[in-house]
């Protein structure tokens, strides 16, 4: 069964259409790669599955349920939860104490709602206890003290997905989670990406960087001017003649 | 670095709070030392915009206590003299709430026995109470609110708002021919006051003038003269009487005014003629321009002593500082000075007693005058000094037109003006 | 027809008065409290140097000295505040606008105590009134009308036809992309506070020969081009001429009928209303 | 799940303060038995300005500097002069809850347009908003008298044999306030909600994309803050005895703020300091009416541009380097401490 049906999605802001009708499906425990030149829409799509942007028409359906028009912490209450392209954190908080934040819809009396897909993941009574477990899977657990923004680049982008795996997401959607980091460290984060995936999280990740998605993904949908042009695995993306005319030409007229 | 550049950060904070503390100490500790000082205190705007009417009238005080110290100080009843200290304390533009602040610090911490206020009702109000229990005798420059149960406040001269009522209804009186009467005060409890008794002082010609233009202006709102004034000209007046511009503002009036075709007098609590007439010549202007509160110090004829103060507070602050409403603090603080010379004591409510149970009180500047405002305030505390009204000279210099009886005009009027000041929300019976 | 007039000069103070603001506003992403203080010390300038050359000078050469004397001076002032506020403060917009309050309280007591808390004004520079059509037109009026066209259109030709106009230009529409092609925001903000200061004085020196100058005339004028420049849109020098004129139309009619004690209310609804509802205002760029 | 740890230390910070209080609370009520008429006066209203600036750091909690405080609080104080002048008068203790509700309900309306702005567009509209009511202060006078305001409002009625018509037994109300206020919103201020709505401030979008709703967690503090300042507005107006528009000006307001950025906001007493600060500069230079302002100015200029975060953060400093010379000063060498570091 599909976890997100985007169901001919478009968005317009006033005489520009960002998104024109956009379909596609997520089957439950893929990893789902988004791609397209700058300026896409990509981003903005992410925006309207996530709910900080209300599409102009077309559906959305998490779970079976339309979640249009649905406030963004409500659709994260859901389990569906997503990162920020410029990496997002509590910049003043420790690490811990972010993590801890990212509990805020299982914390309090009445605590979380049962997520059934997500039985691989341990299921814990108390925050501190989930926040251990967490920062121990991520690699946090040395800086666990630190505060936010004295971490390197690559580990606060490690920091913000694992405030985002404390929501404890069915479907985790990480934006350009890669970028900007240096080739260890990208590694590193595709194997964590990997790994959530192995717990039963539902991963859809947009990238602007074809070659770092490639080996990560199992499915590959590609946007250009607001347009689905292309979906198919790596292989039948990479051949395919419209993607490389959109995007590695503008991509070679970009590098000139 | 960045500690080095803490440290001096730091020490600086601390001596600054230390000499704050210190200065706090001292302060405080600090009282009244010599015996025979009577301190005066002034409630005005010290500050901000409405320094302009505070600022001069609290220099109108300090020149009176200068010229009295200058005799070697105030010959009180009680055959002593007195040398006077004026105090001022700030009411941030007429905050009735900081009238009070003003005012328990004047009456509860320094002790202030005498003192002057703002006449606007609110203000006289806040605190009543407090002048009663502490027996501070305080006047103004006009009576706003006065109350048998606080027989403390009291109205010191002709002034706001009683003034606006007789120089509108002399303007008449002088220019039979005006039928047609504007009126626009500042939308504030001193303007809404005013437009009541001008309306009250055009009431007392009911065969001869009419009301055609009667608006409020907001005074926080820039004002544009020439867009405020063109719906006034539009229904062709040939009176204005305006309250609530400073004398700049009155001087851009005339000027737009003039400009749009005005060819009728104007009545106001006060002109300042320098600014006026380097807009407008003196001959267009002559005879047109009706003026009066308190006195006007720059115009030599009615008082040489008020005169004096003209003089004074040009050698110290400059003719372009000059305002009309200079001489009103120096007035009204002249009832309690006339109150303390009449006094065998100077304690504030023997001063009172005398005071207010004197047939004539012989006013420093306004001569003999008698109590009265029963039929406003319920209590006969405010004193009816006659009022100078001023015109201006064809050779551009004041001329003092005419020296209005109040209780007589009152006595004359008081059956149309009452129910005009009534339905104006002026009456506190 | 008068009220067609009186339309106009409003507007035109409007104008000159919130453009300097704007500018600043635009490019700084944050307001300078002290442009009101700037503005008052534009009308002090003409104030004093009527006074210093009456008998020297005949005022209308005197009022044109005022107008480069007051830019130059109080442009300097506006770098000064730049070098010593704004920059130290970069990135903490809120920060800045707090400061920049303290010091108009601060400058605002300097010129009562070193001048007087008297409001003054002086005779018009060019005296004398006009008739045409049944509108009464003052000479001075339409001077200081001419003054800000020539001022409106000095500041067209910078931003439009400089490179150093452009670059300011750039940066107010899009402060990162700016930043990218390799323009100096250092260079940009004095340029933009020496420039913005300037037109605060000039119109200082315009309105002061119309209006009353007196040392609080600033923060008047101040929430009234808050106001304009909000309902034109951030960063938007032609939204703010745009609102300057809706206001100068709003207010005379308000005036005209009455109702101009409503003004302040009616001003606070509608600058609630859309720095809510309506953020970038009428010709304001999306942020 | 519960965060047990966090509650835990929580309630023992909170136990301190409680504490603390309880060792104050009796110098507190001998206070204004030292003091002259005048000082307890200047006492009341330092305490009835704590707690509207009390509420006032909570909404600057969730990243806003409202504007619109002082007016909000003067529905408060308009409830119960209007209430309690009628001609068959509300008692006081009826309109207390009532002004604080109504002050909290404008706070929800202008919650919706207001909340909407970030920064200092959201001060500029609070601003907006606090004249416009301060506006229908002036312009609805058939019930709120206009500019003349409203005087001669009574003090209140006696209870439990207090009598608050002297600045005493007024202190002792306006103080039992200012604690239960400050208890409460201290415990708040150290709760789970309280740190949820600092991480709203400090990141909104991340804390919207994690489940927490943000709009809530920012309406909350602004409607609590303001039902404080509401029941400020109601000792204000009936220790003064009237109250008028003006009252809530923006000159006043502009103190408010004032106090709030000297003493800075980052601790919970900062704000206190900061009006501290400032009652006593207006007391200390009170023969030098006219320099006031410029004082203030140059106090926050000053604070803003040389001691970042306040006097708050400049007496922490203080007590750190205390601390730290305190611990030091037995293994200190005899000389060259600076040059080694």
């Amino acid at each position: 069964m599909a976890i997100l049906e985007v169901d001919n999605v478009a968005k317009r802001f006033g005489k520009l259409a960002a998104v024109k009708g956009i379909s596609f499906e997520i089957p439950e425990g893929q990893i789902r790669g988004l791609i397209g030149p700058n300026g896409s829409g990509k981003t903005t799509m992410f925006h309207l599955i996530s709910g900080f942007l209300k599409p102009t028409s077309g559906d959305v359906r998490f779970q079976g349920h339309s979640i249009k028009g649905k406030r963004p912490h409500q659709i994260a209450k859901r389990g569906l939860v997503r990162t920020f392209q410029l990496t997002s954190i509590y910049r003043e908080m420790t690490v811990r104490e972010n993590v801890a934040m990212g509990h805020h819809v299982h914390s309090g009396r009445r605590g979380a709602r049962p997520r059934p897909s997500l039985e691989n993941l341990p299921h814990f009574e108390s925050v501190d206890e989930s926040t251990e477990w967490i920062l121990d899977f991520m690699a946090l657990s040395d800086d666990a003290e630190t505060t936010a923004r004295l971490l390197p680049a690559g580990m606060q982008r490690v920091l913000s997905i694992a405030t985002a795996l404390a929501v404890r997401p069915t479907l985790l959607m990480l934006d350009e989670p890669l970028a900007g980091l240096n080739p260890t460290e990208k590694i590193s984060v595709a194997q964590k990406i990997a790994s959530l995936r192995d717990h039963g999280i539902t991963i859809l990740l947009v990238e602007h960087d074809v070659r770092s998605v490639l080996s990560v993904c199992e499915l590959i949908t590609v946007i250009d001017f607001g347009e689905k042009i292309a979906e198919g695995t790596a292989d039948e993306v990479t051949s395919n003649p419209a993607v490389i005319e959109a995007y590695l030409g503008k991509q070679s007229r970009h590098d000139a | 670095m960045r500690n080095t550049r803490g440290i001096p950060r730091l020490a600086l904070s601390a001596v600054a709070g230390a000499a704050a503390l210190g200065m706090a100490v001292t302060a405080t500790t600090e009282t009244a030392s010599a015996q025979e000082t009577l301190q005066v205190g002034a409630i005005q705007p010290q500050a901000g915009d409405c320094g302009q009417w505070g600022i001069p009238i609290t220099r109108g005080m300090q020149i009176w206590a200068d010229q009295l110290n200058a005799e070697g100080g105030l010959l009180a009843g009680d055959g002593k003299r007195y040398m006077i200290e004026i105090k001022a304390y700030d009411n941030v533009c007429y905050i009735p709430g900081e009238e009070l602040k003003a005012g328990r610090r004047a009456i509860l911490d320094d002790g202030i026995k005498f003192m002057l206020q703002t006449f606007t009702p609110g203000s006289r109000q806040a605190i009543a109470q407090m002048t009663t229990d502490h027996h501070v005798l305080t006047t103004s420059y006009g009576a706003g609110y006065l109350s048998k149960d606080h027989p403390y406040l009291i109205g010191g001269i002709t002034g706001s708002p009683a003034a606006y009522m007789l120089v509108a209804s002399r303007a008449l009186t002088a220019n039979p021919d005006v039928k047609r009467v504007a009126i626009i005060t500042a939308d504030a409890s001193y303007g809404l006051a005013a437009k009541a008794y001008f309306e009250a002082g055009v009431a007392a010609h009911p065969d001869q003038a009419e009301i055609v233009y009667n608006e409020s202006y907001s005074p926080d709102a820039t004002k544009d003269m020439l867009g405020l004034l063109t719906p006034l000209m539009a229904s062709e007046p040939d009176m204005i009487c305006q309250l609530g511009f400073v004398p700049a503002q009155l001087a851009i009036m005339v000027e737009t005014v003039e400009q749009l075709g005005f060819k009728g007098v104007y009545c106001a609590e006060g002109f300042t003629m320098p600014i006026i007439l380097k807009r407008v010549p003196a001959e267009v202007l002559a005879g047109r321009m009706y003026f009066g509160y308190a006195f006007e110090a720059s115009e030599a004829s009615f008082s040489p002593k008020g005169h004096e103060l003209y003089t004074t507070y040009v050698e110290q602050f400059g003719e372009d500082q000059w305002s009309p409403y200079t001489p009103i603090g120096y007035a009204a603080i002249g009832t309690i000075e006339a109150g303390i010379r009449m006094s065998p004591s100077i304690d504030s409510e023997v001063v009172m007693k005398t005071l207010l149970g004197a047939e004539v009180v012989d006013h420093p500047i306004f001569g003999p005058s008698r109590w009265g405002g029963e039929e406003i305030y319920g209590a006969n505390n405010h004193l009816l000094t006659p009022l100078p009204i001023y015109n201006l000279g064809a050779d551009g210099n004041l001329v003092l037109d005419h020296l209005l009886d109040h209780a007589a005009w009152w006595e004359q009027h008081m059956a149309v003006a009452l129910p005009v000041l009534e339905a104006g929300g002026q009456v506190f019976r | 027809m008068q009220i067609v007039a009186n339309i106009i000069f409003l507007s035109t103070f409007y104008v000159s008065f919130a453009v300097g603001l704007a500018l600043v506003f635009g490019v700084m992403r944050t307001i300078n409290f002290a442009h009101g203080e700037f503005y008052m010390f534009g009308g002090y300038a003409l104030w004093l140097l009527i006074n210093a050359f009456t008998g020297i000078l005949p005022p209308g050469a005197t009022f044109i000295v005022a107008l480069i004397v007051a830019a130059g001076v109080v442009g300097v002032m506006g770098i000064l505040v730049q070098l010593s506020i704004f920059h130290r403060l970069r990135e903490q917009p809120f920060s800045i606008f707090m400061a920049t309050l303290g010091l108009s309280y601060v400058l605002q007591v300097a010129v009562v105590k070193a001048i007087g808390p008297m409001g003054q004004s002086v005779p018009a520079p060019f005296p004398g009134f006009i008739l045409f059509e049944g509108m009464v037109l003052p000479i001075q009026r339409l001077v200081v009308f001419g003054f800000t066209v020539v001022m409106m259109g000095g500041l067209y030709l910078f931003l439009m036809h400089t490179d150093l106009g452009r670059a300011v230009r750039a940066t107010a529409q899009n402060r990162t992309g700016a930043m990218l092609q390799g323009i100096s925001m250092n260079h940009i903000a004095l340029t933009t506070m020496f420039v913005g200061s300037a037109l605060a004085a000039i119109s200082g020196v315009l309105m002061g020969s119309v209006l009353i100058i007196s040392p609080f005339m600033g923060g008047e004028a101040l929430w009234r081009a808050f106001i304009i420049i909000i309902v034109g849109g951030i960063g938007s020098l032609s939204g703010a001429v745009v609102a300057a004129f809706l206001f100068g139309i709003i207010d005379t009619l308000m005036t005209t009928f009455g109702a101009g004690k409503f003004a302040p209310m009616v001003d606070a609804i509608i600058m609630l209303l859309v720095l809510s509802f309506l953020p970038s205002g009428l010709l304001g760029a999306r942020e | 799940m519960i965060n047990r740890a966090a509650n835990r230390q929580a309630n023992r910070i909170f136990l301190r303060a409680c504490i603390g209080t309880g060792i104050a609370l009796p110098l507190l009520v001998a206070l204004p038995h030292a003091l002259s008429v005048y000082w307890q006066s200047v006492l009341v209203l330092f305490t009835i300005n704590a707690v509207s600036l009390m509420g006032y750091r909570l909404i600057t909690t969730m990243g806003g500097w409202s504007f619109a405080h002082i007016s909000t609080a003067g529905l408060g104080a308009y409830t119960t002069a209007i209430l309690t002048t009628l001609e068959t008068p509300w008692s006081f203790w009826a309109t207390f809850f009532l002004g604080a509700l109504i002050a909290g309900a404008f706070a929800m309306i202008i919650a919706y347009p207001v909340l909407r702005t970030r920064h200092y567009y959201f001060f500029l509209s609070t601003f907006a908003a606090g004249e416009a009511l301060r506006q229908c202060y002036v312009q609805f006078s058939g019930i709120t008298g206009g500019t003349y305001g409203i005087s001669f409002i009574p003090r209140p009625e006696p209870i439990l044999g207090m009598d608050f018509g002297n600045s005493v037994g007024f202190y002792y109300l306006a103080l039992a306030l200012a604690v239960v206020v400050g208890l409460l919103l201290y415990r708040f201020d150290l709760s789970r909600l309280g740190h949820t709505i600092k991480a709203v401030a400090a990141n909104e979008e991340l804390s919207e994309s994690i489940g927490i709703n943000t709009w809530a967690l920012r309406t909350l503090p602004f409607v609590m803050g303001s039902v404080v300042a509401g029941f400020s507005g109601v000792l204000y107006a009936n220790f003064n005895g009237l109250i008028n528009p003006l009252d809530f000006s923006a000159v006043l307001m502009f103190k408010l703020v004032a106090a709030a950025i000297v003493g800075g906001i980052t601790t919970f007493w900062g704000p206190l300091v900061g009006l501290l600060y400032l009652t006593a500069l207006e007391e200390v230079f009170r023969d030098f009416t006219q320099w006031i302002p410029l004082l203030w100015g140059v106090s926050v200029l000053g604070v803003i541009l040389l001691a970042e975060g306040g006097l708050e953060m400049v007496i922490i400093r203080l007590l750190r380097r205390a601390r730290r010379w305190w611990r030091s000063r037995g293994d200190r060498p005899p000389n060259g401490a600076r040059q080694r570091r």
